[in-house]
C-alpha cells in the first residue's frame, strides 16, 4: 500500500478514537436513582435498599453474557438474600415484550427495573453490556464489573460475602 | 462466616535480594499456607535459574557449552528462551541473554577498565543468534558461552508469586522482590497500594510516590550495584555490542501489566543508552527515569 | 489514474464511515444485535455460495472481518 | 500492535503468568456446532457437486476460542474442455466425458485469543483431491475501537497448491497464493452499519487449467491452456445493513463488489437480501444477485496460429458474461434455557442463469458458453 494511503488510514483511526468520559470509580457513592419496578409497578429507588449490599446490574435481553449471568445471579440471590443481599437488575430493552420473553426462559425472583431510555445507564457511564456495580451498606460503589463469564460469579460472591461482613 | 480480613506482612530474603509481601488473608491458616507456597515457588525458581548455584538447571546448560550434546529442556525453559528471543528481536540484539559473561571483566573488585583484547575475546562467546534451541532442547555451540536470565527471572518470579497467591484465593496484596513490584489486587477498600521509587541521586530520599491498584513496576539502573573506577561511575548494565557499561540513563522504572515485561523494557531502555529517553517517549510507555545528568523525567498515565 | 481514484474513494468512504455515525451507546445496540442484522449468520451457507461463485467466475475476495453486533464482553 | 502487547504475548507462554483477567477480553462463551448438506447442479447435466460440512467453535478458558471445519465434496459430471468451430462457422462447446468423479476433503482449524480491544487468530488447513493438494496458513487481527462502534480487520493468508493432473504426467505444477484483507466495519446508527473491505491477492506458479485446451482453426490443432505465471487480484466489497423496525424488525443487506485483476478482467457484483422475520422463530430471506465481468486479455473462444500468442485460454470462466440469480432461504430457530441454548434449522434454494448477453457492455458473442445452475443447502446449528 502506498505511503499516502497508509497515512490516510492512520489519520482516520486517530480521528475515531474518542476519549472515555470519566466513568464512575470504586470508592465513589452510587448516584441516586428511581425507576419503575416491573413486579410492584411502583418506582423503586436506591435509597430503598440502604443498609443492604446491592448488586446493581444493567442488562438487556439481546446480550448473550446476560443469558449466562441470570441463572448464576438467581442462585447467588437465593443463597445470600436473607443476610441482607439484594440484586437490582435494570433492563434496557426498547420493548418490554423482549424482556418478558427473556424472563420466561431465565426466571428471576430479584428486583427488575425498567430504563428503556438508558437515562441511568448514562449517569452510571455504562461502557459495556452487561455492566454491574456492587454497592456496600453505606451506598458506596466497591466493585465495577463489565461483561460476564461463568467464572466471574466466584469473584462476585467473594466480594458480596466480604461486604456483608462489614458493619453499617 | 470466615474471620475478618487480616493484613499479613512477610519480609524475607530470596533471589539474592530483600523481599517483602503484603496481603489480606481470610484466616490464619490461609496466611500460613500462602507464605509457605511463596517460599517453595521462589526456591524452585532459584534452584533452576541461579547462576551462582553450581547444580542449577541453567548452570548445567552453561557447563555443557561447546561439548557437542544439547541439553533437554522443559516448557518453562522453552518459554523463557522464546521470551528472550522476542526481547533480542525487539532490541535489535542489545538485549542478549548470552552477554552475562561480560560481568567477569567488570566485577566489583576490578580497579581498572578491561583492555580492548579482553573485551573482544569475551565478546567472541556472546551472540544469542548462535544458540541452537528448540521447544525441547538447547545447545551453546562455543565452549565458555553462558546463558544468564538476569533481568527476566526475578521479574518473572514476581508475576509467578502473584499468580500463585491469586490461585490460593488471595485477591488483595502486593509483592516486592528486590525492587520489582507486582500487585495481586487492590486493597479491600478498593484503594491502591503505595509504591515509592527511590531517587538514584540520594539513596534514601524517595522521589516518586504512587498508589497502584493493578499491574507491576520494575526498575533497572545503578541504584546500588555500580562501580567506581578512578572516580568514574560505571553502570552494571553492559552493552553486548561494545562490551562497555551503558551511558545516558542512570536508572529507569517501568509500569506495565506484567512484571517480566516491565523488567525487560527497563533493561532495554538502559541498553539504548543516550537514545533511551526518546525511545521511552516514542513507545508511549509509563516510565520514571533519571538521566546521567541527574535530570528526572516521568510519563505515567495509565495508573 | 485508476490507482488514485481508488485511494480517493476509499478515503472518502473511511471518513464518512467514521464521522457519519451518531454515537450509539452500548445499551442502544438491541437492533444491531438481532441475528438478521449480523454480517456472518449461516457461515457455512455463505462459504458454500462464495466458493461456488468463485469456481464459476473470475472475481473473488472481499468477504471477511468482524464487527457490528451487540459489542458485548 | 504496541511494544507492550508484543512482549506480553511472548510472556503469556510462561507457565507462571496468566493473562490478567481485568485486561484480557473475554470470549463469547457459547459452544457452536453446524452441520450442512449442500448440492450444486449445472444445466444440461454438466457438473454436479454434493458437499457435507461440519463446523465446531468452542471457547477455551476465558480468552481462547478454537474452531474446526471439515468439508467433503463429491463432484461428478462433465465440464467444458475446448470450443470447436463447426462447418457453419458456429462455435460449439466440447465437453469432457461425463465419467469423471472426484472427491475433495478439506480440514481447517484456527485458534483465537481475545485481548481487551484486539482479537488475534492463527489458523491453517489442508485440502486434498486425487489430483490437487493445497495447504494454507492464515493470521488475522481485529481491533475494536471507538467503544466497539468501529472495527478494523486485517487478515493475511498464504496457500501452497500442488497439481498432479490425471492423464497429464508431464505437468506437476506448484502454485503459491498470498491474500491480504484490510477492512473496516462501522456502526452508523442504532439501525444501520456499513462494512468496507479491500482484498489484495498475489498468485505465482502454475496457473493454467491442465484439463482445458484451445482449438487453432487454420491448422485444426489443439494446444494446452496456457496462462501467465502470475496473477494479481484486487477486490473492494462494501456491505450495508439496515434494520426496518416497522417491517417486523426485518433487515436489508445490500452488497456491492468491484473487482479488477491484471489478466484484464473487471467485474461488478451486486447482491440484495431481505431478512424477514415472520413469527415465533421463523424467518424468510428472498435474495437477488447480479454479476458481470469482461473477458481476460488472452481469452478467445477459438484461436488461429497468427493470434495464438504465448498465453492463451478458452476457459468459459475467463470469457465475458453476466449472471442473474435469485434465491430464497428459510430458517427456524428454537430458543431454550437448558444445556442447549438454541437450535436453528436452515434451508435455501438459489437459481443462477449465466449468459453472455447479461454482460454490461458485452457483445454477447459467447452464447455457446451459456449455462445455468442451482444450489440447495440444508443445515442444523446448535448452540450450548
Amino acid at each position: 500500500m502506498s505511503y499516502l494511503y497508509k497515512k490516510l488510514v492512520t489519520v482516520c483511526l486517530l480521528l475515531s478514537l474518542s476519549f472515555s468520559v470519566l466513568a464512575l470509580e470504586v470508592g465513589k457513592p452510587a448516584p441516586e436513582f428511581s425507576l419503575p419496578n416491573i413486579a410492584t409497578k411502583t418506582a423503586s429507588s436506591l435509597s430503598d435498599y440502604r443498609g443492604q449490599v446491592i448488586y446493581l446490574d444493567f442488562w438487556a435481553s439481546w446480550c448473550p453474557p446476560c443469558r449466562t449471568s441470570f441463572p448464576l445471579l438467581e442462585a447467588l440471590y437465593e443463597k445470600h438474600h436473607t443476610a441482607g443481599f439484594k440484586i437490582v437488575a435494570i433492563n434496557m430493552d426498547e420493548e418490554p415484550e423482549a424482556m418478558e420473553r427473556f424472563l420466561k426462559l431465565y426466571p428471576a425472583s430479584f428486583d427488575i427495573l425498567r430504563d428503556p431510555e438508558g437515562e441511568w445507564a448514562d449517569k452510571y457511564s455504562v461502557e459495556a453490556m452487561p455492566t454491574s456495580f456492587i454497592i456496600d451498606k453505606k451506598g458506596v460503589i466497591r466493585h465495577i464489573h463489565s461483561g460476564f463469564s461463568k467464572s466471574d460469579i466466584d469473584e462476585i460472591e467473594k466480594k458480596v460475602i466480604e461486604l456483608l461482613a462489614e458493619s453499617l | 462466616m470466615q474471620g475478618k480480613l487480616r493484613l499479613v506482612n512477610h519480609a524475607f530474603h530470596a533471589m539474592g535480594s530483600p523481599c517483602h509481601i503484603q496481603f489480606y488473608a481470610l484466616s490464619r491458616l490461609q496466611a500460613q499456607e500462602a507464605k509457605q507456597s511463596v517460599k517453595q515457588c521462589l526456591e524452585k525458581l532459584e534452584q533452576r535459574y541461579s547462576r551462582y548455584r553450581k547444580d542449577s538447571f541453567i548452570s548445567v546448560i552453561n557447563n555443557g557449552s561447546g561439548l557437542g550434546a544439547a541439553s533437554k529442556i522443559d516448557a518453562e525453559m522453552a518459554a523463557l528462551l522464546a521470551y528472550a528471543d522476542q526481547c533480542f528481536q525487539e532490541s535489535e540484539g542489545l538485549f542478549d541473554v548470552t552477554s552475562g559473561i561480560l560481568r567477569k571483566l567488570w566485577s566489583l573488585d576490578k580497579t581498572e577498565i578491561p583492555s580492548e583484547e579482553q573485551i573482544n575475546e569475551c565478546r567472541q562467546l556472546i551472540g544469542w543468534n548462535k544458540v541452537e534451541w528448540t521447544q525441547n532442547s538447547v545447545y551453546l555451540p562455543q565452549q565458555g558461552m553462558q546463558l544468564d536470565f538476569g533481568g527476566i527471572v526475578k521479574e518473572y518470579a514476581a508475576d509467578s508469586v502473584a499468580q500463585l497467591l491469586k490461585s490460593k484465593g488471595i485477591t488483595s496484596g502486593i509483592i516486592e522482590l528486590g525492587g520489582d513490584i507486582k500487585v495481586i489486587g487492590p486493597r479491600p477498600s478498593g484503594q491502591g497500594w503505595p509504591v515509592a521509587i527511590r531517587n538514584p541521586l540520594e539513596k534514601d530520599q524517595q522521589s516518586l510516590q504512587l498508589t497502584i491498584t493493578h499491574g507491576a513496576v520494575a526498575s533497572s539502573g545503578d541504584y546500588e550495584r555500580f562501580q567506581e573506577i578512578d572516580g568514574v561511575r560505571y553502570s552494571h548494565i553492559l552493552n553486548p555490542k561494545t562490551g562497555m557499561p551503558t551511558t545516558g540513563l542512570r536508572a529507569v522504572s517501568i509500569l506495565s501489566e506484567h512484571c517480566v515485561v516491565a523488567g525487560s523494557i527497563a533493561t532495554l531502555a538502559m541498553l539504548k543508552g543516550s537514545k533511551g529517553f526518546n525511545w521511552l517517549q516514542e513507545n508511549e510507555l509509563d516510565f520514571f527515569c533519571c538521566l546521567d545528568s541527574g535530570e528526572i523525567h516521568q510519563q505515567i498515565s495509565g495508573y | 489514474m485508476k490507482k488514485n481514484l481508488v485511494k480517493i474513494i476509499s478515503l472518502v468512504l473511511v471518513l464518512t464511515g467514521v464521522s457519519a455515525c451518531t454515537p450509539v451507546k452500548p445499551w442502544e445496540r438491541g437492533n444491531l444485535a438481532l441475528p438478521q442484522m449480523a454480517l456472518d449468520t449461516d457461515g457455512q451457507e455463505a462459504a458454500f455460495r462464495q466458493h461456488t461463485f468463485y469456481s464459476k467466475e473470475s472475481a473473488s475476495g472481499g468477504y471477511g472481518g468482524h464487527g457490528g453486533g451487540c459489542g458485548c464482553n | 500492535m504496541s511494544l507492550i502487547n508484543r512482549l506480553s504475548i511472548a510472556a503469556l507462554a510462561l507457565p507462571g503468568i496468566v493473562a490478567e483477567d481485568a485486561h484480557a477480553g473475554r470470549v463469547d462463551e457459547t459452544f457452536n456446532t453446524d452441520f450442512q448438506y449442500a448440492h450444486y447442479e449445472e444445466s444440461n447435466n454438466r457438473m454436479g457437486v454434493d458437499v457435507f460440512n461440519l463446523t465446531a467453535v468452542a471457547p477455551i478458558g476465558e480468552n481462547f476460542t478454537a474452531s474446526l471445519d471439515l468439508v467433503r465434496d463429491t463432484m461428478s459430471g462433465a465440464s467444458p474442455v475446448m470450443n470447436v468451430r463447426d462447418d457453419q462457422g458456429q462455435v460449439q462447446q466440447f465437453l469432457s466425458s461425463a465419467s469423471i468423479t472426484d472427491e475433495r476433503d478439506a480440514l481447517t482449524a484456527s485458534l483465537g485469543y481475545a485481548f481487551d480491544e484486539v482479537d488475534i487468530s492463527l489458523g491453517g488447513g489442508v485440502s486434498n483431491e486425487n489430483d490437487y493438494f493445497s495447504g494454507h496458513v492464515n493470521a488475522g487481527v481485529s481491533w475494536a475501537l471507538n467503544k466497539k462502534l468501529t472495527t478494523l480487520n486485517l487478515t493475511g493468508s498464504v496457500a501452497f497448491d500442488e497439481i498432479t493432473a490425471t492423464g497429464r504426467p508431464e505437468i506437476n505444477g506448484r502454485k503459491t497464493s498470498q491474500k491480504y484483507l484490510l477492512g473496516l466495519t462501522q456502526i452508523i446508527n442504532k439501525d444501520s452499519l456499513i462494512q468496507s473491505n479491500m482484498t489484495f491477492a498475489y498468485h505465482g506458479g502454475f496457473l493454467s487449467d491442465p484439463y482445458k485446451r484451445v482449438y487453432i482453426e487454420d491448422t485444426g490443432n489443439q494446444v494446452n491452456d496456457a496462462r501467465p505465471g502470475n496473477k494479481f487480484q484486487w477486490a473492494w466489497l462494501t456491505r450495508y445493513v439496515h434494520h426496518f423496525k416497522a417491517a417486523n424488525k426485518a433487515a436489508l443487506h445490500a452488497d456491492y463488489r468491484l473487482y479488477v485483476d491484471d489478466w484484464g478482467v473487471d467485474a461488478h457484483t451486486v447482491e440484495l437480501s431481505w431478512y424477514q422475520p415472520i413469527a415465533d422463530g421463523w424467518q424468510i430471506v428472498p435474495r437477488f444477485r447480479y454479476y458481470t465481468q469482461d473477458k481476460a486479455d488472452f481469452y478467445q473462444a477459438t484461436f488461429n496460429s497468427s493470434n495464438l500468442g504465448a498465453v492463451h485460454s478458452s476457459d468459459y470462466r475467463l470469457a465475458g458474461f453476466g449472471s442473474l440469480g435469485a434465491g430464497i432461504k428459510l430458517t427456524k430457530s428454537f430458543l431454550m434455557s437448558g444445556f442447549v441454548k438454541e437450535v436453528k434449522l436452515q434451508t435455501a434454494f438459489d437459481y443462477n442463469d449465466r449468459k453472455a448477453s447479461y454482460q454490461i457492455g458485452g457483445d454477447s458473442s459467447g452464447s455457446f458458453d451459456d449455462f445455468s445452475f442451482y444450489m440447495v443447502t440444508a443445515s442444523i446449528n446448535a448452540k450450548f
